[in-house]
């Protein structure tokens, strides 16, 4: 009787563990997305690629220049994805500004020019890979669980917390939320909404390339993700109410631990069912995300 | 005037997180009425015209419109039955010409079972009804102003806009909520006639309204509303000279 | 000496993806090779190859088949492809370019991608109408029963008896799995659970520390996205006592030692035709792998490349005999060929166009089952071409 | 100098033209009417004009089918409000109807392909109504996630054909039934929907899109009126996939696919947004675009999304609305 | 100093300010009046360079074209050029019709980004500043701008322009939706501003009637023109003006 509450329990942990650790990928995935989203709204739909091109840059520093150290490799990386999401907003985004629809097939077109030009000018197949920053694992609660995960849990807490407190506390970031609201308003007030925006760019696609530094040694760097994370980070920073970091994470936490709850319960199979159950169910019942409250203020006359 | 109650308000509650935008706020009012509903910024005077035309849904308390109750009843429900407001904070319909905004209530059922405004608003003459009620409403007709998209309006158009699509529907009660404000005092003096028409047309007015004076040339009854709580009620000087009202409301201001 | 008219061969290929690309090197090189050697003799006159490769994109997700059929009509109608070789390479854009193939009366043969047992069987069952599609390359069971007579010899040699299976979701990965559980099963194997991981999976934990738990002894994957080589790297963290074998496009490629940092060692893969990795098949085998690595400057890298490179010596041969280029000509031809071809005797079942399998490469066309040793692809299965034996990680001793 | 300002003046013919009955030259009809006809006679003509290219005659089939798309999107997206990423949904609904009806129930194509249509849009708007109260991107988002869900349901349980599809569909009698099937209701669609949102009913639909709550003031359902709107986009999204099934005489999950939801709607900001015909000008761009650019092989999406983001930058307002303001309007300079 | 010279604004072939010219000196305050569409709006977007944005906008859309002409300075640099935001670094600030407020973000938040150009100090002083002035916002601090009523919006919109620390003023329409006792307290804060701070101000009204006693200088908008101007006394004894905006 015993063994068996104890099996359930290690059982639970394993779930417990890797759910938390699952939702805090998926979190850090959209955390540049709902930067840029909140902050200029515009709906970064090149986020996956700025992803995958981080991780392909930091490879080919590594990998064609021999000995080239790794942090460094990072931060030329990251800094080169927050270039080209500076350059994005200055030369396109810039020029239709406000157009919904347009803002989102421009970034989703350059998004998909970059996925597919880093596919033709090499990025095939299942050879790409970043190694760990600490390889090797370590046991937690009888769960074996590898450092670089460990690592990313603890460092994605701590961004989570920074950018929290950026946005709600500094002058900046507060004027930075206002322009997301009313740009024109904004405006008046001082703000200036291009050089926010352009900088907002320039952060989230630095936080996409960021994330992508910290989860891309968990895998491969190839197309697809690009794709994928593109629509985690879409659906995460949507179920959680747009701008709003508490949901954001919220939000993460229900995928996550969705994906996992069915991985171990039900089947794999249904994993992606289950999620996009969840995200449908969610916004039915909490029609503006999970804090959001765009409805009730469009909806209040 | 017959002294029939077309609608009739009981203690009507309601709270937001904590704040109670109104308190068990109840009054009647009969056919042919025009209703002022004065009160300080935040007293809930919004708050209760949402809570009766079924944009917000009261804690407790119960409209009757014509002895039916209509608590809790849809939006557009509540309108097809003959109740319409104004917005207070307005929002035409930004794409369409100022004439073409009054399409949409020219259209509803409601319209088309009571003949809309001057019984026209069969297909194909909406158009001309439509700006045959902007004129009414102070749309020069042969200006450009009917004609324009409604994003480009001025405010004080903006506001008439709100009102006449009220008018469009023929209903039997319309809640004006602060349509004068926006409005030089010759314009609000152009509309008044506009206003003792309807009256004597048998439609009853309720006005939420901040311009006193004009108000109470037009209002039979006036309500003072704070804090979400009634403070006083009756005719419009009754009203004025009330101590409470004149704390919570006017100020040092004179009427 | 007026040049004759060349033989248009059409390649569509989802040619950013490794089952596309490989294929496009195979089938490129045998007809430079042919080319160099005059051309196809049809009934007396040398006529040159030419090849037509279009991108038709079926593997990239969010795609629409119509594109691929697209891009086949486009090989049909103004390429003027006269046959084609190669894909679609996804199986459900491949079954769904039958229709049109018979359509347009045009002889294919499917060299890649596509390991459904479902085309053969159509073909099987409406004869008349999809006479015109050829498979050169494997399908499910054979590869099956290949991995079944490998998981006995481990079972009396070793005594493993545990399996757990861990596939993609998608189709073909998926029929493989349950085969594979429900065949185990009858041979008195305990399938200990089975998986089925989403495309695009980079954790795998979940089900490796299970599979720990429960003492499984062969890990059975079976997946065809890039990231499934994270599931060796967790296996090999984990210092799990199992064997991973299976189909994996990852560990097919000879990049995939350096993209797991050696932590693939000891993976077992099926290369599902022979000649994908350096091997004595037959003679012409390791003669295809040098001309390749000349041609490219790297090994075969995925399971179309062999086949693919086959196909157009298949269609050669078939012309050649059929003395015309006419399709229902061809289609005979090609019934009744039989040649040593780079993974062993290369002949189409009659009633399937199905190329007949078998463990003797004198007998049909043989497997390439590889296991990682050392930085190298080891051909393992079936015994009669086999270089090397199976190791077993250090950790499970 | 600095006084000077550009002024625009509306070419005298369209001021006239609220109604038609004012217009009396036959130059002035022609300058009206020549775009239209021009267009309608085009696209009718394609198909004998491509005679000689017969792959480029197949593709105008699915340019027409994209068309749709796009004019469905653009219908919903600027003149509903509802940016309905889920284009790919009444197509793939459209599609596998179809297929049932025509592989299963064995109804012949002319019957399974109205059938398929009409049954498609119904249940479409079924499936969507719970998300009607849904604003902006939300709303979005969740018709995003439609499509997704469909190919995963169906994939999960393996019924329709699982991952391999419903195959064997029968196609359509000839080549030049199957052009004209599509274009023919292509051209109808798009005149049938200007029409539309500038009848009362239209009006009020537009009406939703900028105030729903005082849509509602004025006694009109506001999910009746959307579930109508959502139901004719949905018609035309599920006749494109109910044909294009028939067209491929297959039917399986990549009917779902992203392309289906994106491709419209950058037809649509290419073509200019809210003009309906820019959507249709847009995807008879972009769909032979695409097909131009095949010979490039991997490298041609690089190319094509650069040419977009071109568009995209350099007409933001889209070809269209463009194209009318310098043919309706010209421009010159005036003192002030 | 504070002057607008000969604006002059089209949308596309409409003229919706025509010729005017506004003068306002340092520490006053500027009444402007008119009847709907006269453009005072259209004025304050001029002045305020917000016209310039919707200029950029409605092209990017390709919708009408908007022209705009004139000369601003301030107190002798030329602004005309400036963008919005850094004009309203120079001290131009406006307080906008309709209440544009952030609906998303609370309050205290709406007022702190309105302090985004001003010290830490100042700002702390301007928050209590403006709460004194309308204590009815006190009672929401937390609550998300958009679901103000009417009112306190209006108030909120006031508040957070002060938080600018402005030196030109622009308020259009303030007591739009304000009850008499707050319509007081803005014309009195107003006066009380340029007073102690020596802001100068230009308000637009429709509703002259509070206004006039405390401005030192008005212009009568109509159709776009400036057809009249003078002090409060002047304005207020012409007799066409009496008629149209105190209703007599
Ligand atoms: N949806 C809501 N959520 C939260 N609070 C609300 C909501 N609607 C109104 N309130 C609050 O309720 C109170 C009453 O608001 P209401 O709009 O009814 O005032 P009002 O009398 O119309 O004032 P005004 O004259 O300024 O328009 C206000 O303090 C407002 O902040
Ligand atoms: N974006 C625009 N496009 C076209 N015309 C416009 C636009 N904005 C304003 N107008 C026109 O310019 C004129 C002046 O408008 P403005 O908003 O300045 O008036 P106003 O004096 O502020 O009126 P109100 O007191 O009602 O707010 C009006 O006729 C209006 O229709
Ligand atoms: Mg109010
Ligand atoms: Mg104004």
């Amino acid at each position: 009787m015993d063994e068996i509450v104890k099996e359930e329990i290690e059982g639970n942990v394993e779930i417990i563990i890797y759910g938390i650790i699952n939702s805090i990928i998926l979190s850090l995935m959209a955390l540049g997305f709902t930067l840029v989203y909140s902050i200029a709204r515009v709906p970064n739909f090149a986020h996956g690629a700025l992803y995958i091109t981080t991780g392909y840059i930091t490879w080919i520093l590594l990998n064609k220049l021999t000995g080239f150290p790794y942090p460094l490799a990072i931060a030329i990386a990251i800094c080169v994805t927050a270039v080209i999401g500076a350059l994005i907003y200055r030369f396109i985004l810039i020029r239709v500004r406000g157009m919904e629809i347009s803002e989102i097939i421009a970034t989703y077109a350059i998004g998909l020019a970059i996925l597919e030009g880093l596919r033709w000018g090499g990025l095939r197949g299942g050879t790409f890979t970043l190694p760990p920053f600490i390889s090797g694992s370590v046991q937690l609660f009888g769960v074996s669980v590898d450092y670089q995960r460990l690592l990313i849990v603890g460092i994605g807490i701590v961004t989570f917390a920074c950018l929290y407190l950026f946005t709600h506390f500094n002058r900046v970031g507060l004027a930075l939320r206002g322009i997301a609201q009313d740009e024109r308003a904004a405006m008046m007030l001082g703000i200036d909404s291009d050089m926010t925006a352009i900088v907002s760019l320039a952060i989230g696609s630095g936080l996409a390339g960021f994330a992508a530094i910290l989860l891309l040694p968990l895998g491969n760097i190839i197309v697809e993700v690009g794709y994928n994370v593109l629509i985690f980070a879409i659906a995460v920073c949507v179920i959680g109410g747009l701008g709003s970091w508490g949901g954001t994470i919220l939000a993460s936490f229900i995928i996550g631990f969705a994906q996992i709850l069915t991985e171990a319960f039900l089947s794999t199979h249904y994993q992606m069912v289950v999620a996009l159950f969840a995200i449908i169910i969610t916004l039915l019942i909490k029609p503006s995300g999970i804090f959001g409250k765009q409805k009730e203020l469009e909806e209040r006359v | 005037m017959s002294e029939e109650i077309i609608l009739s308000v009981q203690g009507i509650s309601k709270t937001f997180g904590g704040l109670k935008a109104l308190a068990d706020v109840g009054f009647d009012i009969t056919r042919g009425e025009v209703y002022g509903i004065i009160g300080p910024n935040g007293s809930g005077k919004t708050t209760l015209i949402n809570c009766i035309t079924g944009f917000i849904k009261p804690n407790s308390g119960r409209v009757l419109f014509k002895e039916k109750d209509i608590t809790g009843w849809q939006p557009h429900k509540i309108a097809h039955i003959g109740i319409s407001r104004t917005f207070q904070i307005m929002r035409p319909y930004y794409s369409l010409p100022a004439y073409k905004n009054l399409i949409v209530p020219l259209w509803s059922p409601r319209a088309k079972t009571t003949g809309g405004w001057r019984g026209g608003g069969k297909h194909g003459d909406r158009d001309t009804v439509a700006v045959d009620i902007l004129e009414e409403i102070g749309f020069e007709r042969d200006s450009r102003v009917p004609y324009k998209l409604a994003s480009t309006l001025p405010t004080g158009y903006q506001k008439r806009l709100e009102l006449a699509r009220c008018m469009a529907m023929r209903p039997e009660i319309i809640f004006c909520d602060e349509v004068f404000s926006g409005l030089s005092m010759s314009e609000i003096a152009g509309m008044l006639p506009l206003i003792e028409k309807m009256k004597s047309e048998g439609i009853t007015l309720i006005m939420i309204e901040h311009r006193l004076r004009e108000l109470f040339r037009v209002a039979d009854r006036v309500m003072a509303l704070n804090f979400g709580e009634k403070i006083a009620e009756g005719e419009s000087s009754v009203v004025i000279e009330n101590k409470k009202v004149k704390e919570a409301y006017l100020g040092s201001e004179e009427v | 000496f007026a040049q004759e008219k060349p033989i248009v061969i059409g390649a569509p290929l989802a040619t950013a993806f490794l089952y596309g690309w490989d294929a496009e090197r195979g089938i490129k090189l045998a007809a430079d090779e042919i080319n160099t050697a005059g051309g196809v003799n049809v009934a007396g006159k040398k006529r040159l190859l030419k090849i037509e490769v279009i991108d038709t994109r079926d593997l990239e997700p969010g795609v629409p088949v119509a594109d691929a059929l697209l891009a086949v009509e486009k090989l049909i109608l103004e390429k003027k492809a006269d046959f084609i070789v190669g894909g679609p390479v996804r199986s459900e854009a491949a079954l769904a370019a039958m229709d049109l193939l018979s359509k347009h009366k045009k002889i294919s043969i499917l060299t890649t991608g596509v390991l459904t047992p479902a085309y053969s069987k159509r073909i099987a069952e409406n004869y008349g109408k999809y006479k015109y599609c050829f498979r050169n390359s494997s399908e499910v069971p054979p590869m099956m029963g290949d991995f079944m007579a490998l998981l006995e010899d481990l079972h009396k040699t070793k005594g493993f008896n545990k399996a757990y299976i861990m596939v993609q979701d998608v189709a073909h990965a998926r029929a493989g799995g349950e085969y594979m559980k429900k065949a185990l099963s009858e041979k008195k194997w305990e399938v200990v659970d089975m998986k089925i991981y989403p495309t695009g999976t980079t954790d795998y934990s979940q089900g490796l520390i299970d599979s720990g738990k429960k003492g499984a002894q062969i890990l059975f994957l079976w997946m065809d996205m890039p990231e499934s080589a994270a599931l060796l790297q967790q296996w090999s963290n984990m210092k799990l006592k199992s064997l991973p074998m299976g189909f994996m496009n990852a560990a097919e490629q000879p990049g995939f030692w350096k993209a797991t940092g050696g932590k693939g060692e000891y993976m077992i893969v099926n290369l599902v035709n022979g000649g994908n990795a350096p091997a004595k098949i037959t003679p012409w085998t390791m003669k295809f792998v040098e001309a390749y690595k000349k041609k490219w400057g790297l090994e075969p890298e995925g399971y179309g490349t062999s086949s693919s490179y086959m196909a157009v010596y298949q269609l050669k041969d078939a012309i050649e005999r059929a003395k015309t280029t006419e399709s229902d000509a061809v289609i005979a031809a090609l019934e009744s060929q039989d040649f040593m071809g780079v993974y062993g005797r290369m002949r189409f079942d009659k009633k399937t166009h199905q190329i007949i399998h078998s463990w003797d490469p004198k007998e049909g066309a043989v497997t390439g089952m590889i296991q990682w040793q050392a930085g190298k692809r080891v051909q393992i299965f079936p015994p009669k071409v086999a270089e090397g034996k199976i190791l077993l990680p250090p950790w499970m001793k | 100098m600095e006084t000077m300002r550009k002024e625009r003046i509306d070419r005298g013919v369209r001021v006239r033209a609220s109604g038609l009955y004012a217009i009396s030259s036959w130059r002035e009809m022609l300058y009206l009417m020549g775009p239209p006809l021009a267009l309608i006679i085009g696209v009718i003509l394609l198909p004998v004009i491509l005679e000689l290219a017969p792959y480029w005659k197949r593709v105008i089939n699915i340019m027409c089918v994209y068309a749709l798309l796009a004019l469905s999107f653009d219908f919903l997206a600027n003149y509903v409000g509802l940016v309905c990423l889920g284009g790919a949904f009444f197509v793939g609904v459209g599609g596998y109807l179809s297929a049932i009806f025509n592989v299963y129930l064995h109804f012949p194509v002319y019957l399974s392909i109205p059938l398929a249509t009409i049954c498609g849009a119904f249940i479409c708007t079924f499936l969507l109504m719970p998300c009607l109260p849904l604003r902006g991107v939300y709303f979005a988002i969740v018709t995003l996630m439609y499509p997704l869900l469909a190919t995963r349901v169906i994939e999960a349980l393996d019924i329709l054909g699982g991952t391999n599809g419903i195959t064997g569909l029968d196609s359509l009698p000839n080549e030049y039934v199957e052009h004209y099937a599509i274009i023919l209701m292509t051209l109808f669609f798009l005149y049938a929907m200007r029409r539309f949102v500038n009848q009362d009913v239209g009006l009020v639909i537009r009406g939703v899109k900028d105030n729903d709550q005082a849509v509602k003031a004025s006694g009109i359902s506001v999910t009746k009126m959307k579930a109508f709107a959502v139901c004719i986009a949905a018609f035309m999204g599920c006749f494109g996939g109910a044909y294009m099934s028939h067209m491929y005489m297959w039917s399986g999950l990549s009917m779902f696919a992203l392309d289906f939801s994106i491709i419209p709607m950058a037809s649509v900001v290419i073509g200019g947004g809210g003009t309906l015909l820019g959507a249709i000008i847009g995807s008879f761009i972009l769909v032979p675009l695409s097909e131009v650019l095949r010979n490039f092989g991997t490298f041609r999406i690089v190319i094509y999304c650069a040419l977009l983001t071109g568009f995209i930058v350099f007409k933001s307002e889209g070809i269209m609305v463009y194209a009318m303001r310098k043919y309706h309007q010209f421009e010159r300079w005036v003192k002030v | 100093m504070f002057e607008a010279r000969e604006m002059m604004v089209f949308y596309e072939n409409m003229i919706a300010l025509n010729n005017v010219s506004i003068n306002a000196p340092d520490a006053k305050i500027i009444g402007i009046f008119g009847s709907n569409s006269a453009g005072k709006s259209t004025l304050m977007y001029a002045l305020s360079g917000i016209i310039l944005d919707i200029k950029k906008k409605e092209e990017m859309r390709g919708g009408e074209r908007i022209s705009v002409f004139g000369r601003l300075f301030l107190n002798g640099d030329d602004v005309t050029n400036l963008k919005p935001h850094l004009r309203a670094k120079k001290g131009i600030v406006l307080c906008p019709e309709r209440r544009r407020i952030f609906p998303e973000s609370s309050v205290m938040e709406n007022l702190k980004i309105g302090a985004y150009l001003s010290s830490r100090l100042d700002t702390k002083n301007n928050i209590d500043y403006v709460l004194n002035l309308f204590p009815r916002l006190k009672d929401h601090l937390n609550r998300q701008g958009g679901f103000l009523s009417g009112g306190e919006q209006q108030m909120l919109a006031i508040g957070r322009a002060l938080m600018a620390n402005p030196t030109v003023l622009l308020l259009d329409e303030p007591l739009m939706g304000l009850s008499p006792a707050y319509m007081d307290i803005v014309v009195k804060g107003t006066k009380e501003i340029r007073d102690t701070k020596g802001i100068t101000i230009i308000v637009t009204e429709q509703y002259a009637r509070p206004v006039i006693p405390i401005i030192d200088y008005g212009y009568i908008l109509e159709n776009g023109s400036a057809v009249l101007e003078g002090t409060g006394e002047e304005l207020l004894n012409n007799p066409d003006v009496k008629s149209a905006y105190f209703g007599v």
